[in-house]
């Protein structure tokens, strides 16, 4: 098997960034799974700010914690994934935001 | 009998509710003091674990069935009644809309086993005992009034849920539905209660010197913890709240713990069970339904509810409401 | 309301990341607040290592705790940021990235 | 001599046994119940520390060296031997790939201190004793298994492995041998016992109200973890596993605990100690060996192994196998 | 010394993010050393999924924990380090995805 | 009156000792042994709001207040002077610049209350008391070094701060104030203390069980976790630092204790409160003054500051100064 990077063979990816209160996480990962996303990776936030105010990590309750979900996914999987990300967003506090990355071995995405 | 300016100041002087008051007073001056919030959550579960192993294990093996099942009965109800009561309050009283109203009801309606676990502290102080079928109160509490809120909601909301908000709810369902009848602080409560109402005393034995003795102390510090989150809590949403909301959050209790009293003489509860049910039915949920809340009405302003139940009604209910409603049981003459 | 991510009705926003040590970061969200972004998210990282040296969490001391923190502005804002973030990391560890992101909802940011 | 069915009975109300099934109760049923991942971590910490600790303040200042010697070697053998038998096993039996029978038989060679503590919590409740030297065992036991799996692998993987991974493994040397020798239970658990074998019965007084009174307590806290763990690790897996592969978690511990009975009657060992051996040997890693199989054998399927090890076979020995080699040891007339 | 955000100033650098199982971590930042990179931080992922199922954080074992390591390097270094990272990918589980970015102070990176 | 070698070894053999060399070694070897993060930080809360209790509700009623006075005046002035000694010697020995020569001078002003802690264990282990208000002197002695490091750095720092730095300065002005004064140990401690103070012998008894017994075996464990922090910051930085540097963080503590003992002698204090005294003086500050340092002199290195104070002058107290400066405060006669 041919090495790649260094020859310039890199394919181009959208990179989702959803940003999300943790008690709809869950359906954000559903989402992605429905969609045919092939992996996602959540991490969970310290602090932050926006329209819906200031929160922090609380021990008590995860109400106001906000995770950030990264899946990158084959570019043609990306008009329906946002549609219904920004659907969910009309109800949930969070954001979205899509990039364009390059990946080596095409296939896994 | 001890006079109420007295147990007032028992209480005030207690280190648990001194400890609380530091946290408060820390967090206010904004402090860097913090408790990792890993441990945090491992207090709390070590009280629930704690107050549900040895209600347990300290269950008559059988006897006042009639007074268990009239207070389990009453818990139901109190929890169902109060977040009606705590909506129309809301709307007549305040701009809040139907949404946030009802989620706030709601919290109202359920428990803040915290208060109940402080509570457990006072009565230990004035040496005065209560049934410890109480704890079985506590969980059956928590959920009905999830339930309640959220008809109110859908009859009286302003607007219409948009579609999206069927289709998330429909996608949350299940997971909603976990959230409120196997959320974790019940599952410890009520399993740790069977626990220990399966292995008795010899197992109440066998961990007493992790659950029992360590207890107050344990009490302390998450107190100190709660202390510095309801402060920034508080300091957070400081000033987005209008009057007669933050009244709601003073008088509401009020309402919840004459209702428990009330209940508490139907049911023929004695002083120290009746002040129980007075403070479960003042307090306020901050762990399971805040969450509950956010799937179900996502909509309904977390900060409001949030800082209603946690920054105002829970220092209240630890510096004031607990001696209050305990001299207002002793008043009532509870047995 | 028009569902747009699949109509490719998207805006094209900058997303800064600043990677700074904890006890400056007040500044950074401070910073943020005054020009007006509408909104941020911290990470709190695990471990790394820069100019400065490696560093890793520690549990006596947030002095060389790294976090990152991200902000997705509209373009307009984006160089007044960026030169006053550049004013603080000469003082303090850490670096600033800009990429372009496409967000649903311009009008969030 | 109690029958096999009362030590079941008394295994299955014991509160620990109780607490792992309400953890992986709640598990299965989804609840949100969680034990912070620190506080998980730290509760281990604690076990192998107090463990450890009071084992080398009990050791006895000499005597039974000729038992001692022979119990390490025995472990040495055991966990030589165990992957051998595994492999060859899983190799007949399934049609798993070569790489992760390695892996596999690698963690049942290995053991798992918790079910190790457990099985000092209930010998405690059935009152019989053992050698403080099981402890060393238990380190001893720890790193061959990973030894000969790898030797394992390499002479019987079906697959050369390929230069990248001849790179990798020799960028990650250093650090695979750290995590074989020096992984954090084991430096816990030996250097407690050292400690408490220099500071003996003193150091032991001065300690004992954090390591020895509330022991019972966390245990049963973090067998509720336990619980939690195992069953979302069985939740995550589920289906992907035959049941070849699934019978394999459950018979490996019976042929184990066979053969360290079989070597404890060989050393000499009471019941008790015997016991224990069998515990050990009936045991599979899920702490140490993964990550270092991770490095290791990168291309063997972490699921499999994980979930063989940490879903099926743990809770197997929690709540049948415990009671179970301690009654055969029983039978076997161990003193 | 001049102010550059504000004046457009900026120098396109290479983010490569790497999300790996925690155990072969370290495999990658002396990778990241080796190849002359000037800095990089790792964050911790909360859980995830991919082609090896899913995960979450675990008290009792690292074995699927997977890391998220951020290195903003200069984009002529970039080649020989994705190289070198598919390598390291054919046996540990994780992706990599490289994308541009901006930055202040060009000789930091 | 113990001789000196004995008393090493009675320190070096204490369980406490071992465990901080367990993790230094463990560290040392790159074991892969960690105690999780918020654990430490708990375990670190834990002992300041227990050393704080315990002192506040032993204070004596009244009586000795000349030399409570007296102790938080020598603490105040111990604090502000060190640094400038340490700035000094800095300067003249090393070439270290003026900003972290300052600021590496503020941390051996302040204190480190993790060493007073394993002093207050090691009293107790040699049967000596100490005066209880030692707590309020650890919390008076915090602060001023800061202060004092910030005015050396802006008298003698080599370079004018850039206007950048100003403003960055006057940005953070008030959370700078908020860490020195109100940093999380301080309040704990102080709190604790107050509370402790106003509850009295009752309030202790409370929650004993929780902040007594344990005391000594949680005190272990978190210096097994002080020790691997200290090797890995020591491992992070070898060889970046002078040896006129790390002969600093050797000397500056027995200079700063033959100071304590000093003071200690004019105030009137006894053999323990001397010994105290002395390891405040001698230990520099790595929680509360690093975080400071990075707001006030982001520009100072924080490599040198946190490698010499936690790195070499804390395991060198706790493994060589604390018994050295008890047999020197013997030999002074302290009554
Ligand atoms: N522009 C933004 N950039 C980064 N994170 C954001 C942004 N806006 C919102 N967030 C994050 O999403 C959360 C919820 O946003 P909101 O729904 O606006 O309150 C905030 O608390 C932030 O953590
Ligand atoms: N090129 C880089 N890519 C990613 N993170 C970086 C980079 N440079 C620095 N950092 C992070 O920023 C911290 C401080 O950087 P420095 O000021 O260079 O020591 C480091 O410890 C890293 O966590
Ligand atoms: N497309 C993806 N986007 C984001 N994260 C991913 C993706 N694929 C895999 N991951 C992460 O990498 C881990 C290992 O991936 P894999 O080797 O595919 O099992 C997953 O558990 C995810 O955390
Ligand atoms: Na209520
Ligand atoms: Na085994
Ligand atoms: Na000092």
């Amino acid at each position: 098997m041919k090495r790649n990077g260094a020859n310039g063979v890199m394919h181009t990816k959208k990179k989702i960034e959803v940003i999300i209160e943790q008690p709809a996480s869950h359906l954000v990962t559903e989402l992605l799974d429905r969609h045919g996303a092939t992996g996602y990776t959540v991490l969970s936030a310290a602090t932050g700010r926006g329209s819906s105010g200031w929160w922090e990590r609380s021990p008590v309750t995860v109400a106001r914690q906000q995770v950030v979900i990264i899946a990158v996914i084959a570019p043609e999987r990306a008009p329906a994934i946002i549609d219904d990300l920004g659907t969910l967003l009309q109800d949930f506090h969070g954001v979205v935001f899509v990039s364009e990355v390059e990946v080596i071995r095409s296939e896994r995405f | 009998m001890a006079d109420i300016s007295q147990l007032a100041l028992n209480n005030l002087l207690a280190p648990m509710t001194l400890f609380f008051a530091l946290g408060f007073a820390a967090g206010l001056a904004r402090s860097d003091l913090t408790i990792p919030e890993q441990i945090g959550k491992a207090l709390s579960l070590y009280l629930m674990l704690a107050i549900g192993f040895k209600g347990g294990a300290s269950m008559g093996a059988g006897g006042e069935t009639a007074v268990l099942v009239g207070s389990l009965v009453a818990g139901l109800i109190l929890s169902a009644a109060i977040p009606v009561i705590g909506f129309f309050l809301l709307r007549r009283t305040s701009r809040l809309d139907g949404m946030t109203a009802a989620a706030v009801a709601a919290h109202y309606g359920s428990v803040s086993v915290v208060t109940f676990v402080t509570a457990v502290g006072f009565l230990d102080i004035v040496g005065i005992a209560y049934q410890q079928f109480m704890v079985a109160v506590v969980a059956v509490m928590e959920t009905p009034a999830i339930v309640v809120g959220l008809a109110l909601a859908h009859r009286f909301a302003d607007s219409a849920p948009r579609d999206s908000g069927a289709r998330t709810a429909n996608l949350g369902r299940g997971h909603l539905l976990r959230e409120i009848f196997l959320n974790g602080s019940v599952v410890v409560l009520v399993g740790a209660f069977v626990i220990g109402w399966i292995t008795g005393k010899p197992g109440l034995a066998r961990i007493e010197p992790f659950i029992g003795a360590p207890f107050a102390g344990v009490l302390c510090l998450f107190l100190l913890d709660m202390g510095l989150i309801a402060s920034r809590q508080f300091a957070a949403t400081r000033g987005q709240l209008t009057l007669p909301v933050i009244g709601f959050a003073l008088y509401m209790p009020l309402i919840g713990a004459a209702l428990g009293l009330a209940a508490a003489l139907v049911v023929g509860l004695d002083l120290g069970s009746a002040t129980m049910l007075a403070v479960l039915a003042a307090s306020a949920s901050y762990i399971a339904v805040p969450a509950a809340m956010r799937i179900a009405l996502p909509r309904a302003n977390a900060a409001v509810y949030l800082t209603l139940s946690l920054a105002i009604t829970f220092p209240f209910n630890i510096l004031v409401g607990i001696p209050l409603y305990f001299a207002a049981a002793q008043a009532l003459g509870f047995p």
